[in-house]
């Protein structure tokens, strides 16, 4: 196992040669900002609230899926990249019709807790006011699209843990709206199992409980935490 | 020559009112309007959304009833979801609902009314406000401060927070009343009825100084309409509706919340954004009704407790029928404090209160749910029709300030013959019209948003509509 | 088949050659125009004429100045028909019997549009049937491919495209021959080779022209990589919008299996190349490497980040080479006359020569193929012919991915780095020119809606950056917006740019910025002065 | 917005894909294409690309049997379908009118001729006329820049156009809708 030594903020640290600078940030108690990054699930790279400043790097990195590398010089909290942050958070909350205060998510929600960090206190974006369906049809859970942030983590942890694919994307850029199955009602999608990993796996309201009334949603990230290291580990094999 | 006197909203559109006073060519009070251009669109605002969220997006209607709009959207919830909440859950939300009567009433009577009434009608504005009242009678400001964050306390230990608690949900409640808010709450009740029957006796006591008031502000012979319990006792949440008329007779009794249609129909003017209820067997504007404190003492024929039965038996006193001096709200108001004060004090010894089955799962079993409950202001309705997956198809809102709507009107144009003398807007009338509207606690931001004074624009419009005169605030 | 297999078909395939040809153009541009049906009534020309022993008509591929066509060459004597009509066929073939001039207009193959071309791409172009193997062999083909199997080591192959200096056409200009070298590097049980010819970018269609021209040269040049990399299965990625384009492919590869010049050992050696064609299905976004490979794989063509680069896991995460339809074409012809003679042509950094596609406000609108250094004059006023009645105003190159460059800055060497300082890029050889009647602020939005549209919608910033670019622009045209609004769109734009996933997103904003940088009246004017239509003719 | 410059099949499903597909040669068709590409599931977009041909558009029931076919799950079948401009789920008109909205094409006015269209048609591009005979698309650069702008009028690429003979062209196909 080789080990790299690398500095982030300056904080010099030593990280397995196979980590990303997001596992090597965290392991050393660095926070980086993540959206679309979902334990147990492949990293995509999309959010793009993760970049990083690397010395000698003209690009910014997405510190999610850049291993680290010796004598990496890391700058996670920079001016601009602070900047590009809330940018990207804003044009989220400009994106959809998020309303905070009116969401099941409320006080639970990653995307708050986001705007909270990134200090934005508004959008300086036009509100694009789209659209968005709710779909309640399922037994038990809802999917509210005006909520939806496109991380894409239900579709890959019901792909890649649950093994289903009921969710995916359809159509492309600011029209894509996560589906299921053939653009059915959640209700009616026959792949899926109802294991209830995408409302865990969801970082805001978007996904829920069905029958949540507001501020009462909040997402357990811990049970899929077992699920994968049980997995990984094969703890269920005797 | 004949003109008209606009008192004209307001610089800001949520919440503000605007009054036009016309005058006929003699330049006597013709009539006058109170339009209300608060508009928020909550009906349609809520289409497409799940039934289950609306207690919470319905709380924002209002920052200052919040508690009654979760009430009553959680119980247009529990219809639709076709079940009967627990008894607990259901002493739960009735202790919130009284924790709310006490801290808005307080609100109405010691911080917007209490000024008039202790320092006068014509007393100097600028000071004629609660912090004039602390400089003139710390001592009753500060215990009507307390009485106040009494009641939000209660809410707040129940809900978790003071303004917008989506506690109440379709089904029943989050949870139960921990021991400490039990003690919190018992500690705390001596204190708060010692005030409360100061502020009685004290309002009691200048019956006599407001004899013009209790005349002119809004003296009219009018339905009442409330909720009322099995036999026929003042009720804030629960039973069903009852119309009185003017000489206390009954027109309808026991209405079921799902059948409310049956006996209110809704009418629509140009020129004001609120709908205007009224009862349907009389048709409109005759069956127009008031709703609030008053209209629920002259509903009720007893109260649960002996020291409230006795006040309501007194109250009762001050007239053969129905009480229809729109400037007893007030007193009303104070009555309807003590009564909140025992039920709270009953219920907090209740062991249902510490219970926690207070939640009852269900899907959507219903296509149409109504829920009614008695805000501090009045009979406040949530009809909601969703799919079979519960989301909102149509939503009908009745709020209390609308089921006043006409009444309001007719007060202040009584306020108005009585006070406009010329072409000029004085500061006694002004101040008189806002006190004529602030009996009834209208459920709009204004009547908190300034320091005692709402804000709002008078226009004194002539006969062929020119405006003679006009008064903002902000 | 060997060498002499070859040799003996160019040599049955030029005696069988009729002393007099005639040309057409059978590329799209010409097509459109008839071009076929010129075709078709030459040939009945001749024959009512009898004169099918010594003169023939043949299809060919585009010859470049699609402004003139359908354009029909006459070989030997070089005679170049513009504009013809079928019914002035009958005429054109009496003239070549002695029957007086014909009634065509005729143009000139000396103009500045031809004289000042440096065809190696281009070169089969216009004068080989493109539908029949037999006419590229004829012209030299698959000499090089012969010579690469037979006679170098692929790492001999990999040394001689490094040392030519190619850099790829594509667009980003990185060079082949340390692509081709990271993919020979790699072991892996499997290697991949394709062929990028989703030419999405507006107003480029030189790969187009190619592969519609000329597809063996292409497939040659991709068994060449093969050979050098170690792959034995290729794939050509082109676009759905180009159904000529994938017919020729089509031909191309059956006749070349057939003939053994792809398939199983090839040239009798052990190397086995098998070519096959996945179509696009119209997405921009696929141009972009990454989403490529997903598209191939049946997917939603959405990129990833890199690395791992393609050349280290690309289809099903194996080394994949990924070169442009234009950077195969170069292949040939380097390995044939040397990698010397390529790094000649050009500039220091930027060899050979580079096709553009002239586009747009100007008189001789088609292909060319100059050296790279070429200046951005000569390409629009001479060879282009400037605007008509008019003067340029700006040249966009590079697409959406691109900028506006100035009239004042025409005497720019065309390569990749000075573009690249002007704020645009060369991009896959698109031009398209612009007078003076076009709204620079209407160019960026039109650019900036395609980008909106085309955005895959996985990162934020150019899922949602663009959608917001596109607002403001759109009050600013409409003549709402505000200076605090252009501080915002700047903003945005630089955000846009640094922070997304893909080249789509990184290079959105060049039009705009380079808009705002050259033309800042005009945004300044849409706020001053309100609302200000759209380019327009 | 859709793009495409093949002529669509005039034969839209006869009452859907839904019947029986071992019934309909355009199924014994499309499992040829299946077959040949040994139902892998990278095949999706080529066997789509065939199915469209067949079938001129893609009806859900026949994504869904290609999903099974493929053994691909049906979202990502549908998001596939969904990502391509070229893929159509809704039936197209008798006549197709594709606009070339390229960057040449652009500068010589293409947008006068889309907006000619949509007046005639009183539809936005991607749509198609109410009775179905016209469908009027956008495309992204059909590589005929040096004709601009170009227009592909039932799959007939037809260059240097104006608004008007657009507009008369596009007149006789609503006109008798033949």
């Amino acid at each position: 196992m080789a080990v790299k030594t690398l500095t982030i903020d300056g904080k010099a640290i030593s990280a397995r040669e196979e980590q990303t600078i997001l596992q090597a940030a965290r392991e050393n108690g660095i926070s980086i900002p993540t959206l679309c990054q979902l334990n147990g699930t492949s990293d995509i790279g999309a959010c793009r609230l993760c970049l990083v400043e690397v010395a000698g790097i003209p690009k910014l990195l997405p510190a999610c899926v850049t291993r680290v590398g010796e004598g990496m010089e890391v700058s996670t909290d920079s001016e601009r990249i602070r900047e590009y942050r809330k940018m990207i958070v804003e044009l989220l909350f400009a994106e959809r019709n998020h309303v905070c205060a009116a969401c099941v998510e409320n006080g639970h929600c990653e995307l708050q807790d986001l705007a909270i960090s990134v200090g934005m206190d508004h959008s300086r974006y036009d509100y694009m006011n789209p659209k968005c369906a709710v779909d309640i049809t399922h037994k038990r859970y809802g999917i509210d699209h005006n909520r939806c942030v496109l991380c894409g983590r239900c579709v890959r942890v019901c792909d890649e843990i649950e093994g289903a694919h009921t969710w995916d994307f359809q159509g492309r850029g600011a029209n894509t709206r996560t589906i299921s199955d053939m653009f059915v009602p959640w209700g009616q999608a026959a792949s899926c199992t109802s294991c209830g990993k995408c409302v865990q796996a969801c970082p805001t309201g978007a996904i829920f409980r069905r029958g949540s009334t507001v501020a009462e949603m909040q997402k357990d990230r811990t049970r899929l935490d077992f699920i994968v290291t049980a997995r990984e580990k094969k703890q269920w094999i005797a | 020559m004949s003109q008209r006197i606009v008192i004209d909203p307001v610089t800001r559109i949520e919440g503000h009112a605007k009054i036009s006073i016309q005058l006929d060519d003699q330049g006597q009070v013709e009539g006058a309007r109170f339009h209300v251009t608060e508009f928020r669109g909550f009906e349609k605002f809520c289409l497409g959304r799940p039934f289950w969220e609306m207690p919470g997006i319905t709380a924002r209607i209002c920052g200052i009833c919040p508690i009654s709009h979760i009430l009553g959207s959680a119980k247009a919830g529990d219809a639709i979801l076709a079940v009967k909440v627990s008894e607990q859950a259901n002493k739960l939300r009735r202790l919130m609902n009284l924790g709310q009567y006490v801290q808005s009433h307080a609100l109405s009577f010691f911080h917007l009314s209490a000024p008039d009434f202790l320092l006068g009608w014509d007393s100097d504005p600028a000071t004629r406000n609660v912090f004039g009242l602390i400089k003139a009678n710390p001592d009753l400001a500060r215990k009507g401060i307390r009485l106040r964050q009494f009641g939000q306390e209660i809410i707040s230990l129940l809900g978790g927070s003071k303004i917008h608690p989506a506690w109440a949900v379709p089904g029943g409640v989050r949870g139960p009343l921990t021991t400490e808010g039990i003690d919190w709450i018992k500690d705390r009740l001596p204190e708060a009825n010692e005030t409360a029957e100061l502020a009685l006796s004290l309002f009691k006591g200048m019956m006599d100084k407001f004899k013009t008031e209790t005349q002119i502000f809004g003296n009219f012979p009018s339905l009442f309409m409330s909720l009322v319990g099995p036999d026929g006792e003042w009720e804030h949440h629960d039973g069903g509706l009852r119309f009185v008329d003017a000489a206390g007779n009954i027109l309808a009794d026991h209405v079921a919340a799902a059948d409310y249609q049956t006996v209110i129909g809704e009418a629509v003017e140009p020129w004001s954004y609120l709908k205007f209820p009224y009862f349907k067997l009389m048709g409109y504007p005759a069956g127009g009704y008031r709703v609030g404190p008053l209209a629920r003492l002259n509903c009720a024929e007893h109260m649960q407790t002996p020291r409230a039965e006795r006040e309501l038996q007194e109250f009762k006193g001050l007239a053969s029928g129905s009480v229809n001096n729109t400037f007893l709200y007030h007193y009303a108001r104070l009555v309807e404090i003590i009564a909140a004060l025992d039920t709270i004090e009953q219920l907090v010894s209740d062991p249902d209160i510490q219970s926690d089955m207070v939640r009852a799962d269900a899907g959507v079993n219903n296509l149409r749910g109504v829920g009614i409950t008695e805000a501090p202001r009045g009979t406040l309705f949530h009809d909601y029709t969703v799919n079979r997956d519960g989301l909102l198809e149509h939503v009908n809102l009745i709020v209390s300030t609308g089921q006043n709507n006409l009444a309001m009107n007719r007060t202040v144009e009584q306020i108005a013959r009585h006070y406009v003398h010329g072409e000029k807007i004085e500061e006694g009338m002004l101040n008189r019209v806002e006190a004529g509207i602030r009996c009834y606690d209208p459920c709009l931001s204004c009547s908190t948003h300034a320091v005692g004074q709402m804000p709002m624009e008078v226009s004194l419009l002539a006969h062929d509509g020119s405006v003679l005169d006009t008064v903002a605030r902000a | 088949m060997d060498l002499n297999d070859l040799l003996e078909i160019a040599e049955k395939e030029n005696a069988s050659a009729k002393p007099i040809r005639l040309r057409c153009c059978t590329a799209a541009g010409c097509l459109s125009q008839q071009g076929d049906a010129v075709k078709n009534a030459l040939q009945q020309a001749v024959a009512d004429a009898d004169m099918s022993d010594r003169v023939e008509v043949i299809g060919v591929g585009c010859m470049g100045l699609c402004s003139a066509g359908p354009l029909v060459k006459v070989d030997p004597d070089g005679a170049l028909f513009e504009q013809v009509q079928p019914q002035q066929c009958a005429s054109i073939i009496a003239s070549l019997n002695g029957g007086g001039p014909a009634e065509a207009s005729v143009g000139s193959d000396t103009i500045p549009f031809f004289s000042k071309q440096h065809p190696i791409v281009l070169e089969n172009s216009g004068r080989i049937n493109p539908e029949r193997i037999e006419s590229y062999i004829a012209a030299g083909g698959y000499q090089a491919l012969y010579h690469s199997l037979r006679e170098m080591a692929p790492t001999d192959v990999v040394e001689e495209i490094s040392k030519s200096g190619l850099r790829g056409r594509g667009g980003a200009g990185f060079p082949t021959g340390l692509k081709w070298a990271t993919v020979a590097k790699m072991t892996a049980e499997r290697k991949y080779i394709v062929c990028n010819a989703d030419e999405g970018d507006p107003g480029a269609f030189m790969d187009r022209s190619v592969l519609e021209s000329d597809p063996h040269r292409v497939l040659e040049g991709m068994a060449i990589a093969a050979y050098a990399v170690g792959a034995t299965q290729g794939f050509v990625y082109v676009r759905g919008e180009y159904p000529l384009a994938i017919a020729r492919l089509k031909t191309a590869i059956q006749q070349a299996r057939r003939m053994g010049l792809l398939g199983t050992q090839i040239f009798e050696s052990p190397f086995d190349f098998r070519v096959d064609l996945r179509i696009g299905a119209g997405a921009f976004v696929c141009g972009e490497e990454t989403a490529l490979l997903r598209s191939i794989e049946g997917q939603r063509g959405t990129p990833r980040p890199r690395p791992p680069f393609p050349a280290q896991s690309g289809l099903w995460g194996y080394p994949t080479l990924i070169n442009n339809v234009e950077t195969f074409a170069n292949i040939a012809p380097i390995v044939t006359k040397g990698s010397e003679w390529f790094a000649g042509i050009g500039t220091e950094k930027s060899k050979g020569t580079k096709v553009f596609a002239l586009a747009g406000k100007i008189t001789n609108t088609g292909l060319i193929e100059v050296p790279m250094g070429t200046p951005l004059r000569t390409i629009v006023e001479e060879m282009g012919g400037g605007v008509p009645n008019g003067k340029v105003k700006a040249v966009q190159t590079g697409g959406p991915s691109g900028g506006c460059i100035p009239a004042a800055h025409l005497d720019t060497p065309v390569d990749y780095e000075s573009l690249a300082k002007l704020g645009s890029i060369m991009g896959s050889g698109g031009m398209i020119v612009m007078d003076q009647s076009d709204n620079m602020v209407g160019v960026a939005k039109f650019f900036m809606e395609f980008c909106m549209d085309e955005s895959c919608g996985k990162c934020v910033p150019c899922r949602a950056g663009t959608a917001q670019i596109h607002k403001i622009l759109t009050k600013v045209t409409d003549g709402l917006a505000t200076s605090a609004d252009l501080d915002t769109l700047r903003s945005l734009c630089e955000m846009v740019k640094s922070a997304s996933l893909c080249g789509l997103g990184q290079s959105a904003p060049n039009p705009v910025l380079s808009t705002l940088r050259y033309y800042p009246d005009e945004y300044q004017a849409c706020i001053d002065g309100g609302a200000t239509a759209e380019a327009s003719a | 917005m859709s793009s495409t410059v093949a002529a669509p099949s005039k034969t839209a499903p006869a009452g859907g894909a839904k019947g029986q597909p071992s019934g309909d040669n355009r199924y014994k068709m499309l499992e040829a294409t299946m077959k040949r590409h040994q139902y892998a599931a990278d095949s999706l977009i080529e066997v789509l690309h065939t199915a469209q041909e067949l079938f001129g558009f893609l009806e859900v029931d026949l994504l869904l049997h290609i999903a099974h076919s493929l053994r691909v799950p049906p979202s990502r079948v549908y998001g596939v379908a969904t990502f391509y401009h070229f893929f159509s789920l809704k039936p197209k008109g008798d006549h197709t009118v594709v606009i070339c909205m390229g960057t040449a094409c652009y500068v010589k006015g293409a947008a006068q001729v889309v907006s000619a269209i949509e007046a005639l048609g009183g539809i936005k591009a991607g749509e198609t006329t109410p009775d179905g005979k016209v469908s009027l698309m956008t495309a992204r650069c059909i590589g005929a820049c040096g004709i601009a702008p170009a227009v592909v009028l039932d799959g007939n690429i037809t260059g240097k156009q104006t608004p008007a003979a657009v507009v008369d062209h596009v007149k006789g196909w609503l006109g008798n809708g033949s």
